[in-house]
């Protein structure tokens, strides 16, 4: 299904941590593309390992503990993980940028912002610091920041919540990535800033067309900005297809359960209904389908609790990891 | 900042008080006077009241505007310590003396162990977990195990005297950097363990905040990482052991001034222990706890510097 | 971590598979029981003479050899022996240190910082002064005015306890150094006073006592636990200066005073007495330092996250 | 960052090699183990003070540097004083035209002629107790008028009030080149006290000019004069260049000439241009200095028992390949373990006194730790002295002998009516040496079956306890400070009992008697009949563990010449010289034994 468009390739990327008790497979063997200029969301639970196969795309597995065991990514058709690092160092902040859910500690607090934007700049555009701080500026006022010219000189701990978040994006941007990796960009932020970053997401995409890979929990945020989608559900890819696809007929009972889960407007509850059980843990997997414990359909189905489903091409570009999943 | 620094100044007052009471039940009351050693042999009854007459020691303890406490006080105050019982010199030159020789073998050695047990301590920091980690902590374990006085033996009878790499001994009209280099070299081998593994833990608590990834994810090299972003945050507790040391090296080294002749402070103590010169210790103790506590303020005073969430305010 | 575990059982676990530390928890434990079966010997007055270190087992400072594994002394004592109960002096004194910074430090620090106001001040500034003495200085100068002071107890019903080389030794060094455990507790009190488990205590009327003791300090015994693990070395390593500056234990024998011993032995060559000793300290703080971090590690849960 | 680090220390360490020496220059180089607690005679106490000091300060007379026994000669004095008949004035000619040094603190910076006047101010000093002179016990009660003038100075508020120019009877200058001395009682002993560095003149400018700090500017007119003196580090004397003329003696012990030592003979003194005197307290670097060749020589300092007490062992051939010579000599040293007289335990108790007398294994203990290079003791007196008792060991019944020991035990036991309780030993100080010595001693008392504890305490506490009476046994010794065993006898005069020197607190009127006839009479044979006897009345009672007599004993390098050891050895640098040429071998002779 690789495209001549496509900007980046996942190939059946497994990524392990090294525990005491043994290897927790966080991501295993993902794939999917993301074409250019498109927003592909990467939707699940907390612990489903979709940060885990960002990082795998940056290259940031925190090592020695963990490591990528096995697959393929690569990004403008050359294979990321056989950059050497110094090669990768060149990419990272340059071509693939990445923000982080939490604004406040992924920003050096003893550093002024203007510093650490312009330190990117600086490093990739090999730019004078003087030259690097006006574009810098021009960045800040880009992302919305009001009189960017003063905060530049400010420090983190003066800014708010939503302000360090759009300072993260500006420093993302900053070398006019070709990819931008947004990690629960907004969850840490309330409700009002969500939109807006969302917003100014969109708006830069537009404008310096770049792809974005969007990671979140919140089918919300999916329905209004992806492209396309995939469900990961115990470090696999439970779904994938298309963002409207996936809203009109999920096939995969754990996607059917997310969207039911979600309180729908207009439409009365007196409860919501929620998906009965909780993640496993990435140590002891469920055998055979790691979803069958909480399913509807195959909790006491012997096929589902032995064998684990392959993601299969369901209906053209629609796949699905699901033994019933069917037309 | 200033308002701030005021108001710390004020906030030791009780403290040097403190001190002083301190030092003057040790010395003064617990210890009992000396009258009668400075009288030497077969000394007479008034010979002895003539002495304690001199040093005062005849005076009530408290409760008297001339009380030996109140006098205590002034004269610590005034940095006049009177003159030493074993031989008749003003403390405070002998202190004078000795803080230059005693500086010129810590300082160096301060510095020096400052320099390669940051280093060393960042680049273990990185490789944490492997088999470099693993091998440095457990090195410093070793090196923080031998006793002290074990390296100084060992170091003065083979580096100096079996193979002649550096002087025995302090030697008059010798430069000073040679004789102080062994000691020195001593000094930071000792201490080299214990400063490591407390850099490393500072360091590895560093790298596991979120901005290290961030700094990573913009395409930054290792080095810049560490030597601009994780250490600039490390400087705190850096600091902290860094500043509040710097009263000590005052001190000098009691074992290695004795051993290596260096006329310093940590040698006038030893004699002063002997000599049971409560004076000269009380002296040192003072100074020693002035620096502290000046030290102690120049600490906050720098977190300014390094850390712009501190504020005075 | 695992769910379904207590806390301590957790960190035992993971204590226990750390085999380096297990091996020094069974040097540690070593000593412990070399010691214990010397005083117990003394006390059960048995005849221990196989251990007697004041016995002539061979000729003057005789090199390590078949008979004498460490060699023998001035005195043609065995250096083994000699090293064996210095182990008992070091340990003795590194215990009794603990247990009296513990008992200073830990109901200050937990009062101070329950109680705070008037309370946490004076402590506050009680430790703030010693603390800002050089501590060598203050070891010193403790030990310098105890040694050969008599101790009355009388009030306690303890008698009186004239103070010679080693009740001073760890009398200096536990009255200096309870600051650092009682600002730790202090710290800590304060952080969990505000934990709900605590203010649901006071909510349903429980006493203060019964707080601190029951509920805070159970709470913040790991940190005495560590800080002790790796203090021990300390206060080892200190009775070494102390002997070195004559104010250590002198009737038996102890590893200060052996190392202490080289300093006219080794000029004529005799190198075994000072090695043994060096060896035996560098030994047991070793594994005192080995163990007290993995029992840092397993225990403190910030530490946890790596 | 941290290689290039060690690698200047490295570099600064390698840098270093042997000075090369200059020929014209000649430097003596020696070591002291305690630190030097001041200049100034009149205050001075310790052996190492007393020792710098006596390079640069002379006292009226002086012992001849090769003849022994120990004989006077005249130093600043003219001549041997004249005495009166009734032995009560002694009047001593001065030399003409002695300088003191130059020095700030005279006029045009020039020094002055001595006066006589200058020992007479020296002396009222030492009296004047706002001083509060160590010394006073030198003259207490001796001259006439002088403890009046004590009394006098306590009467004066301030030290400034006290006026030197009231006149004191004893002391008269009737021309400034006489000086007239009045004795309440005869007392023969005092020209060795003239001899003593205390008794040396002071110049009232120096004292007045420097004021406390006296101590810190030594003016005399020695032969040498302080250049450097960096405190708690190493002491620099250079050659007085107005130093009177003195020349290296003549004659001297029949083989003196064959070991070379008259080599100098009637050259001008001094023959070393410095002297350089480094303090170590470790014994470690003070050894291996010596054997690099930077000390010439390593004295023993005498100060207290641990010092006195060298536990190196014999020359090993190592030591002979690197031609170093040894000298061991008699000093007037007695090491004892005293008991307090007033004790209930042990005063009472003869037997238990011996019984411990007898379990002390002396030779053992020689062996052990002066490398059999003391004397056992069983009395007081050493054995240089003229009236030493070669048979004192028959009579003092106390030599080492277990059985003797367990039967006196037993004894003591009857006597003091139950089993022993445990003594104490108080020993004069806490580091290895002394725990060693205790060591040796509690197994010691152990055999015999007596259970002693050894209580180590620093000095000061231990002079404390001792004054006090409060010290059961102590260890304890005494140098004589000149070769009259008066200076010994009166250790047990009961009039000197703590915190007099009489440690023992011991009394015994037939002694007192005996001493109070013989101290007064000069040297002759029916005083050392009397001397014998009275030592034999304090053997009888035991009130001591008499240990043995110090052998000090010192190593020389081959090149320091004129090396002859003395027992009261001070201000004798002025003998000595240094051979560069051999000097300069040595070095090369280090590098082959690398």
């Amino acid at each position: 299904m690789a495209e001549n468009n496509t900007l980046l390739s996942v190939r059946n990327l497994s990524t392990f941590f090294d525990t005491e008790q043994g290897p927790a497979k966080a991501v295993q063997n993902v794939s999917f593309d993301i074409k250019s200029a498109e927003t592909f969301a990467l939707v699940g639970e907390s612990g489903c390992g979709k940060s885990v196969t960002a990082l795998s795309i940056m290259r940031l597995i925190p090592h020695p503990q963990g490591r990528i065991v096995s697959g393929k990514i690569s990004f403008k058709n050359h294979n990321i993980l056989e950059l050497t690092e110094k090669r990768m160092r060149t990419i990272r902040g340059n071509k693939i940028a990445m923000i982080f859910q939490e604004p406040m500690t992924s920003l050096n607090p003893v550093f002024s912002i203007g510093f650490q934007i312009a330190e990117a700049i600086r490093l990739h555009q090999r730019k004078k610091s003087s030259r690097a701080w006006s574009m810098t500026e021009e960045i800040l006022e880009k992302v919305h920041i009001p009189d960017a010219g003063r905060r530049l000189y400010e420090y983190p701990h003066q800014l708010s919540g939503g302000m360090r978040q759009r300072v993260m994006i500006a420093m993302a941007i900053s070398c006019k990535p070709s990819l931008l990796i947004a990690d629960e960009p907004t969850t840490a932020l309330d409700v009002t800033i969500q939109a807006q970053i969302l917003d100014l997401l969109d708006e830069l995409q537009k404008s310096e067309n770049m792809s974005i890979l969007l990671i979140t929990h919140d089918l919300g945020v999916v329905a209004q900005r992806a492209d396309n989608v995939a469900v990961m559900y115990a470090s696999k890819i439970a779904e994938q297809c298309s963002c409207n696809e996936l809203f009109k007929n999920p096939l995969h009972p754990y996607t059917q359960g997310l969207l039911n889960s979600r309180p729908q407007l207009g439409t009365r509850q007196n409860r919501l209904n929620t998906i009965a059980g909780n993640v496993p843990e990435p140590l002891n997997f469920p055998s055979g389908c790691k979803f069958h414990p909480r399913c509807p359909i195959g909790y006491n189905d012997k096929r589902c609790q032995t064998v684990e489903p392959e993601l299969r091409e369901v209906s053209p570009n629609h796949y699905a990891a699901c033994w019933y999943a069917k037309k | 900042m200033i308002a701030y620094i005021i108001r710390r100044l004020l906030y030791t007052i009780p403290i040097i008080f403190g001190v002083l009471l301190v030092t003057f039940i040790l010395f003064n009351v617990v210890s009992g006077d000396v009258s009668d050693q400075i009288a030497g042999k077969a000394a007479s009854a008034e010979t002895i009241a003539e002495i304690r007459a001199e040093y005062g020691w005849d005076k009530p303890l408290f409760l008297s505007w001339d009380s030996q406490f109140i006098n205590h006080l002034k004269n610590s105050l005034t940095f006049d310590f009177g003159r030493s019982w074993s031989d008749r010199e003003p403390i405070i030159d002998k202190i004078k003396q000795g803080a230059l020789p005693s500086l010129s073998l810590t300082i160096p050695m301060f510095i020096g162990e400052l320099i390669i047990s940051i280093s060393l301590a960042l680049i273990v920091a990185f490789f944490r977990g492997t088999i470099i980690d693993i091998l440095s902590v457990f090195i410093c374990v070793v090196l923080m195990s031998v006793p002290f006085l074990s390296f100084i033996l060992f170091g003065q009878y083979f580096l100096a005297f079996k193979w002649g790499l550096f002087p025995v001994y302090f030697w008059p009209d010798l430069p000073l950097p040679q004789y102080v280099a062994l000691p020195i070299l001593i000094g930071i081998v000792a201490g080299l363990g214990g400063n490591l593994r407390f850099y490393r833990t500072v360091m590895l608590d560093e790298l596991r905040n979120d901005y290290v990834r961030t700094a990573f994810a913009k395409g930054l090299g290792t080095g810049t990482v560490l030597f601009r972003h994780v250490l600039k945050n490390a400087m705190i507790p850096i600091i902290t052991q860094v500043v509040l040391a710097i009263p000590f090296l005052f001190l000098g080294s009691l074992l290695l001034e004795r051993f290596f002749g260096i006329p310093g402070l940590g040698y006038l103590m030893i004699d002063a222990i002997a000599a049971r010169d409560f004076q000269i210790i009380n002296a040192m103790t003072f100074i020693g706890a002035i620096l502290f506590v000046v030290f102690n303020l120049i600490t906050d005073i720098c977190y300014s510097i390094v850390d712009p969430r501190v504020s005075f305010e | 971590m695992i769910k379904g575990r207590s806390y301590w059982a957790d960190s035992l676990r993971q204590l226990r598979k750390h085999t380096l530390a297990m091996y020094s928890l069974g040097i540690i434990v070593v000593y412990i029981l070399v010691v214990m079966f010397i005083y117990l010997a003394n006390w059960t007055k048995t005849d221990v003479s196989f251990l007697d270190w004041n016995q002539q087992v061979g000729k003057e400072y005789e090199k390590p050899n078949k008979q004498n594994i460490l060699g023998t002394d001035f005195l043609g004592r065995s250096v083994l022996r000699k090293t064996i109960y210095g182990a008992r002096v070091s340990l003795t004194i590194a215990f009794w240190a603990s247990i009296i910074s513990i008992l200073i430090g830990v109901p200050l620090g937990a009062a101070a910082g329950y109680f705070r106001g008037f309370i946490d001040d004076i402590v506050v500034w009680i430790y703030t002064t010693l603390s800002s003495i050089p501590y060598i200085l203050l070891i010193l100068a403790f030990a310098l005015v105890l040694r050969g002071k008599t101790l009355n107890l009388n009030s306690l019903g303890l008698g009186t306890i004239s103070l010679s080389g080693i009740s001073t030794v760890y009398l200096a060094i536990g009255l200096t150094s309870w600051v650092d455990i009682c600002r730790l507790i202090r710290a800590e009190v304060m952080k969990h006073k505000q934990r709900e488990y605590i203010l649901a205590a006071l909510s349903y009327g429980c006493s203060n006592s019964r707080i601190i003791f029951r509920h805070l300090i159970p709470n913040v015994f790991h940190l005495i636990i560590i800080s002790f693990s790796l203090r021990f070395v300390g206060f080892i390593q200190a009775e070494v200066i102390l002997s070195f500056l004559g104010l250590g234990e002198k009737n038996s024998p102890s590893w200060g005073a052996m190392i202490d011993a080289a300093r006219l032995d080794l000029p004529k060559g005799y190198w075994w007495e000072m090695t043994a000793a060096t060896a035996a300290i560098f030994l047991i703080s070793l594994a005192l330092n080995i163990f007290g971090d993995a029992l840092r590690d397993s225990l403190d849960p910030k530490l946890k996250v790596q | 960052m941290r290689y290039c680090f060690l690698a200047i220390l490295l570099i600064a360490g390698c840098r270093y090699s042997a000075e090369k020496p200059d020929p014209n220059d000649t430097v003596l180089y020696s070591s002291h183990g305690a630190k030097v607690r001041g200049l100034d005679p009149g205050d001075i106490g310790d052996t190492t003070s007393t020792a710098i000091a006596s390079q640069i300060i002379e006292c009226l007379y002086q012992y001849h540097y090769l003849k022994r026994p120990y004989e006077l000669i005249p130093s600043l004095a003219e001549g041997m004083p004249f005495v009166s008949k009734d032995g009560l004035a002694y009047t001593i000619k001065i030399k003409k035209g002695v300088r003191f040094a130059d020095d700030v603190c005279f006029n045009d910076g020039k020094g002055r002629e001595l006066r006589a006047g200058d020992f007479v101010f020296a002396w009222k000093r030492i009296a004047d107790i706002k001083y509060l002179s160590k010394n006073w016990w030198i003259f207490d009660n001796k001259i006439v008028g002088l403890d009046e003038f004590r009394e006098y100075t306590k009467t004066c508020k301030r030290t400034a009030d006290v006026d030197y120019n009231s006149p004191v009877e004893g002391l008269q200058t009737p021309d400034d080149y006489t000086l007239v001395i009045k004795l309440k009682k005869p007392w023969p002993q005092i020209v060795y006290l003239l001899a003593h560095l205390p008794t040396a003149p002071m110049a009232q400018e120096a004292v007045e000019y420097y004021g406390k700090d006296i101590i810190n500017h030594p003016v005399g007119t020695g032969p040498y004069k302080l250049k450097r003196w960096h405190k708690g580090s190493y002491i620099e004397m250079v050659k007085n260049p107005i130093f009177r003329d003195e020349f290296y003696p003549s004659e001297g012990e029949p083989n003196d000439a064959r070991n070379g030592l008259l080599a100098d003979a009637g050259k001008k003194l001094p023959l070393t241009n410095r002297l350089v005197t480094v303090l170590i307290q470790e014994d470690p670097p003070q050894w291996f200095l010596f054997l690099q060749g930077k000390i010439d020589v390593s004295g023993i300092p005498k100060d207290n028992f641990s010092e006195a007490i060298d536990l190196r062992r014999q020359l090993t051939p190592e030591m002979q390949a690197r031609n170093i010579k040894l000298f061991t000599f008699r000093d007037t040293s007695t090491y004892w373990f005293g008991f307090n007289m007033e004790d209930e335990v042990l005063g009472k108790n003869l037997p238990l006194r011996m019984a411990l007398s007898c379990a002390v294994d002396r030779d053992k203990y020689i062996e052990l730790f002066t490398n059999n290079r003391g004397e056992p003791a069983y009395g007081f007196i050493p054995p240089l002295m003229s009236c030493y008792n070669p048979d004192i060991k028959n009579i003092a019944q106390t030599a080492y002998n277990l059985q003797n020991a367990r039967k006196l035990v037993k004894e003591a036991e009857r006597i003091y009516g139950s089993k022993l309780p445990r003594l104490t030993l108080a020993m004069p100080g806490t580091d290895i040496v002394f725990r060693q010595h205790g060591d040796f001693l509690k197994r010691c008392f152990k055999d015999a079956g007596l259970d002693v504890e050894i209580d180590y305490m620093d000095w000061p506490t231990f002079q404390n306890k001792i004054k006090t009476k409060s010290a059961q046994m102590f260890a304890l010794g005494w140098v004589g400070d000149y070769p009259d065993a008066e200076n010994f006898l009166q250790l047990f005069y009961s009039k000197n009992v703590s915190p007099g020197s009489n440690n023992f607190n011991y009394s015994n009127p037939e002694f007192d008697r005996i001493y109070e006839n013989a101290c007064v009479m000069p040297d002759s044979p029916e005083r050392d009949a009397l001397y014998k006897k009275a030592e034999e009345i304090v053997i009888k009672d035991c009130p001591a563990i008499f240990l043995t007599h110090g052998v000090a004993f010192v190593l020389t390098h081959d090149w320091a010449l004129n090396v002859k050891p003395h027992a009261f050895a001070y201000g004798t640098s002025k003998y000595r010289r240094v051979d560069p040429v051999k000097k300069a071998a040595y070095s090369e002779l280090l590098r082959t034994l690398k």
